[in-house]
């Protein structure tokens, strides 16, 4: 979606403010915000595509004055409601009002670090052959759509070359929404400044995207 | 600008939040969603545990051994696993090597996609939308926010973490550390000289 | 989706208020404005300035084929001569529906309208869901208007970007053979004008 | 600039809501701040493209959650401050407390009365031939400048067709700038949906934007 987190080139949100000696977390909700939608990805049953989704379909309004964990928080309580695991009225009382929905499987202590270290690796096994190769001239599609996508507004209709084919991968915008999977071959383009942002740019700078193959074209040689 | 402007989102909202993060965590534990312990280990793992020295060791070792080095940039993910660091969003990395002609620099313009088994969670700066718009479009502008100068005709490469491989800058070895242990070097490795924000400290800084 | 985020606009409001006061007075101190200045451009916009004129423009538009034709020709002079004009219609261009292609007007970047016609635009027509989506997906958006067109009617939507201004002349409706341009007028509604609409049909006048 | 102000083709705003029998302005205070904006347009104290550039200007999470005319007003603010109208000291108290260096004539209600009815022509002499004919493919230029455009980002970079040359008109690029009205050719370009949102949207939509002639470049 064309929503308010493809920020890529965007003018008036200011200077980017590092803070000194930063702190992992800013408030100790945060690190309950943080640990719940880790620990809830389990018994919740939905994909890192689907809370990405989750967080970003939401008015430009809302997202653009939210701090980060506010916004991983929103997404949670959404996907939550949306699976009928809690409802508004038992947040209100902050008790369970109703018997668990019965989960697959919930996060034990034991297993924080194994699950963590296994991560969710998302390159899938394949006998296809990738359409394109390094050094391929491609062109990246004018798509629009009103669900989850990552393919950054600011690339769209320009001219890159694929700089490595980086394996067989899940497809976000398939399964954002709960089609699948769908893996799909995935490559890095890259484009020049020049050729993302005008004339006018930087001729010193690139840009590379991960790329998945159904977000390409060929495009004719130089 | 911003004198008058009285719109603002005060304190009350934060707290209004946290109410709201104990009274959802209170009702998953109590459906058994939930187990607490987990929670406070997730916590403590990326609070205590899990940061950029983990980073910094993996580039300190990349500046003294060639073969370890070559194997990193070959394919970077077994080559952080031999030291220990793998899984949650570093399932898929790939390390890139700065020059005296590229600077390599990373973002994530549509969400905030960031190695943390090497890194730790990303600063606030990285996930914030001054960063997130200005870093594709405008990279030596964002570059001097941090004090960070290159030559003019330096080439800059952006690379914005659109899908689920994770990007780790390897900077270049400051001069005058002809000899250094290991250890020594990791401390000159800083958290943005890995984003490419920032470069290493040089040899001065460390005593 | 939940939106637990409030943005409080009962208190916005009231500071609002006094924060434009405090311009107001200070505009006004300082002898840049006189309060009767205000006073008009409140008094003309709100009271004087409104739909009915573009109705006017449309409902002769209806009845007589020549002034039609300067109309789609050269829109600002056709309106001057009904003594519309001036401020936010000194570029007008008539868009004329037909069976064919249906006309649309949007302000993608900020809220440009003919004022001299139309009045001031209702806050749907300065909002964001009308801005962002109008040029992207027209359908949807008359869909929300209760306006379904045949699939093969071409939806020309105009962004206005310059200074020109837009206004949809919409086709008469069938049943109104003989009709005054009074009569006529009253079925043209502002939503017809600017294409998120069609005009009222005869039954639903007396 | 790439500003909050630039909507077309974003998601996420949710439906139009529409508000039946709608008064022209819904507090006092909206038909002040309205006023006002016209009437210091028509003392001149600055352009109405750099109005427009300071109102975009405005941080997006701040734009974006003002009302309407709670952002004239922001607006307005930041003019008076800009131009040397108004103090921050003079907008906190809500008074002059200094005179303005040369004493201005002040708008009148006659002034404004004569606004309303002749408004603003923005057409001037052209420097030179219109570089475009009707028909002409043309290209809008992938160009994005920090300060203000009128050309919107989902036509940048897309291929349409002139169908009007609407004039020379006062380029606002230069004139929100205070560069001089810099005039230019302008045209009405129109584009096919599928060429502005891809190959899968709605076949019978087109969208018909102004450019001016620095905006685009012919096909080739």
């Amino acid at each position: 979606m064309n929503g308010p987190q493809d920020l890529g080139g965007m003018d008036g949100f200011g200077p980017v403010m590092p803070e000194p000696d930063e702190p992992v977390f800013h408030a100790q909700w945060e690190k309950r915000a943080f640990a719940l939608t880790l620990a809830m990805g389990m018994p919740g049953g939905w994909n890192i595509d689907q809370s990405r989704f989750a967080r970003e379909n939401r008015s430009p309004a809302e997202y653009w004055t939210m701090s980060y964990y506010q916004i991983w928080f929103a997404a949670l309580e959404a996907m939550l409601k949306e699976r009928g695991l809690v409802a508004d009225d038992e947040i209100a009382a902050g008790h369970a009002l109703r018997p668990p929905k019965p989960v697959s499987r919930v996060l034990s202590p034991a297993d924080v670090l194994k699950v963590l270290h296994r991560g969710g690796p998302t390159e899938r096994e394949t006998n296809t052959k990738p359409l394109f190769q390094p050094g391929d001239r491609v062109r990246a599609k004018i798509i629009n759509p009103p669900t989850h996508t990552r393919l950054p507004r600011y690339v769209r209709g320009h001219l890159g070359v694929v700089d490595r084919v980086i394996g067989f991968h899940v497809f976000p915008d398939s399964n954002a929404t709960g089609a699948g999977e769908n893996p799909q071959w995935l490559y890095t383009v890259t484009f020049s400044g020049r050729e993302l942002w005008g004339s006018e740019g930087d001729a010193t700078t690139q840009v590379s995207v991960d790329a998945w193959e159904p977000y390409l074209e060929p495009a004719a040689p130089l | 600008m911003t004198e008058l402007h009285e719109h603002h989102h005060d304190h009350s909202e934060l707290s209004e939040t946290q109410l709201r993060v104990r009274a959802l965590e209170t009702v998953l534990t109590e459906k058994g969603y939930v187990d607490p312990a987990a929670l406070d280990l997730l916590i403590e793992t990326y609070e205590k545990k899990v940061g950029p020295r983990n980073g910094a060791r993996v580039v300190a070792r990349s500046w003294v051994d060639p073969d370890y080095r070559a194997r990193l940039f070959k394919d970077a993910t077994p080559a952080i696993a031999e030291l220990g660091y793998a899984g949650r969003q570093g399932e898929h990395i790939v390390a890139l090597e700065n020059t005296p002609k590229l600077h390599n620099m990373v973002v994530c313009t549509l969400c905030s996609c960031y190695p943390w088994p090497v890194l730790g969670l990303p600063p606030v700066w990285y996930k914030s939308a001054p960063y997130r718009s200005r870093a594709v479009a405008d990279p030596r502008a964002v570059l001097k926010d941090f004090g960070v100068t290159l030559p003019p005709d330096t080439q800059i490469r952006v690379w914005d973490s659109t899908s689920e491989i994770r990007y780790l800058v390897v900077p270049m070895r400051p001069a005058g550390t002809e000899g250094w242990s290991e250890e020594r070097l990791a401390s000159l490795v800083t958290r943005d000289s890995m984003i490419g924000t920032g470069l290493p400290k040089s040899p001065r800084d460390v005593k | 989706m939940s939106h637990d985020h409030d943005h409080h606009h009962g208190s916005e409001l009231s500071a609002m208020q006094l924060r434009t006061r405090a311009l107001q007075t200070i505009l006004v101190e300082k002898g840049y404005i006189e309060q009767a200045a205000i006073d008009e451009l409140i008094e003309t916009y709100e009271k004087k300035i409104g739909p009915r004129n573009g109705a006017q423009v449309v409902a002769k538009a209806w009845s007589d084929a020549k002034f039609r034709q300067w109309l789609l020709a050269d829109g600002t002079a056709a309106i001057a001569s009904l003594g519309f004009g001036g401020r936010s219609a000194n570029h007008l261009v008539a868009l004329e529906n037909t069976p064919a292609v249906h006309n649309m007007v949007v302000c993608t970047l900020c809220s440009c309208y003919p004022w001299a016609v139309l009045g001031l635009p209702p806050l749907w027509y300065k909002s964001a869901p009308y801005r962002s989506r109008t040029v992207a997906d027209p359908r949807g958006v008359l869909r929300e208007f209760g306006v379904e067109l045949p699939k093969d009617t071409e939806i020309r939507v105009w962004d206005s970007t310059a200074e020109l201004r837009y206004l949809v002349i919409p086709m008469r409706p069938a049943g109104t053979e003989g009709w005054s341009e009074e009569r006529l007028a009253e079925l043209v509604t502002r939503d017809s004008m600017i294409g998120t609409g069609l005009p009222k049909s005869p039954r639903d006048v007396q | 600039m790439n500003g909050a102000a630039d909507m077309g083709g974003m998601h996420g705003y949710g439906p139009v809501v529409r508000e039946e029998n709608e008064p022209v302005f819904h507090a006092d205070w909206e038909g002040v701040s309205f006023a006002l904006n016209m009437a210091t347009g028509v003392a001149k104290l600055w352009n109405l493209d750099a109005f427009r550039f300071q109102r975009e200007s405005i941080p997006p999470p701040e734009y974006t959650n003002l009302s309407y005319y709670g952002l004239w007003t922001r607006t307005l603010e930041l003019m008076m401050l800009k131009y040397g109208v108004a103090t921050p000291e003079e907008l906190a108290a809500g008074h002059a407390t200094s005179r303005p260096k040369k004493t201005p004539r002040p708008v009148t209600a006659a002034d404004v009365a004569e606004m309303v009815r002749c408004g603003s022509p923005y057409e001037r002499p052209a420097p030179a031939p219109a570089r475009f004919k009707v028909g002409d493919k043309v290209r809008a230029k992938n160009m994005h400048p920090k300060t203000h455009t009128r050309l919107p980002r989902y036509a940048r970079g897309r291929a349409g067709e002139v169908v009007r040359i609407v004039g020379c008109h006062v380029f606002p690029d230069s004139h929100a700038s205070n560069l001089g009205e810099d005039p230019h050719w302008l045209y009405t370009v129109r584009f096919d949906g599928r060429e502005l949102w891809g190959a899968d949207s709605d076949p019978s939509v087109r969208v018909c934007i102004e450019a001016w002639e620095p905006y685009l470049e012919p096909l080739r």
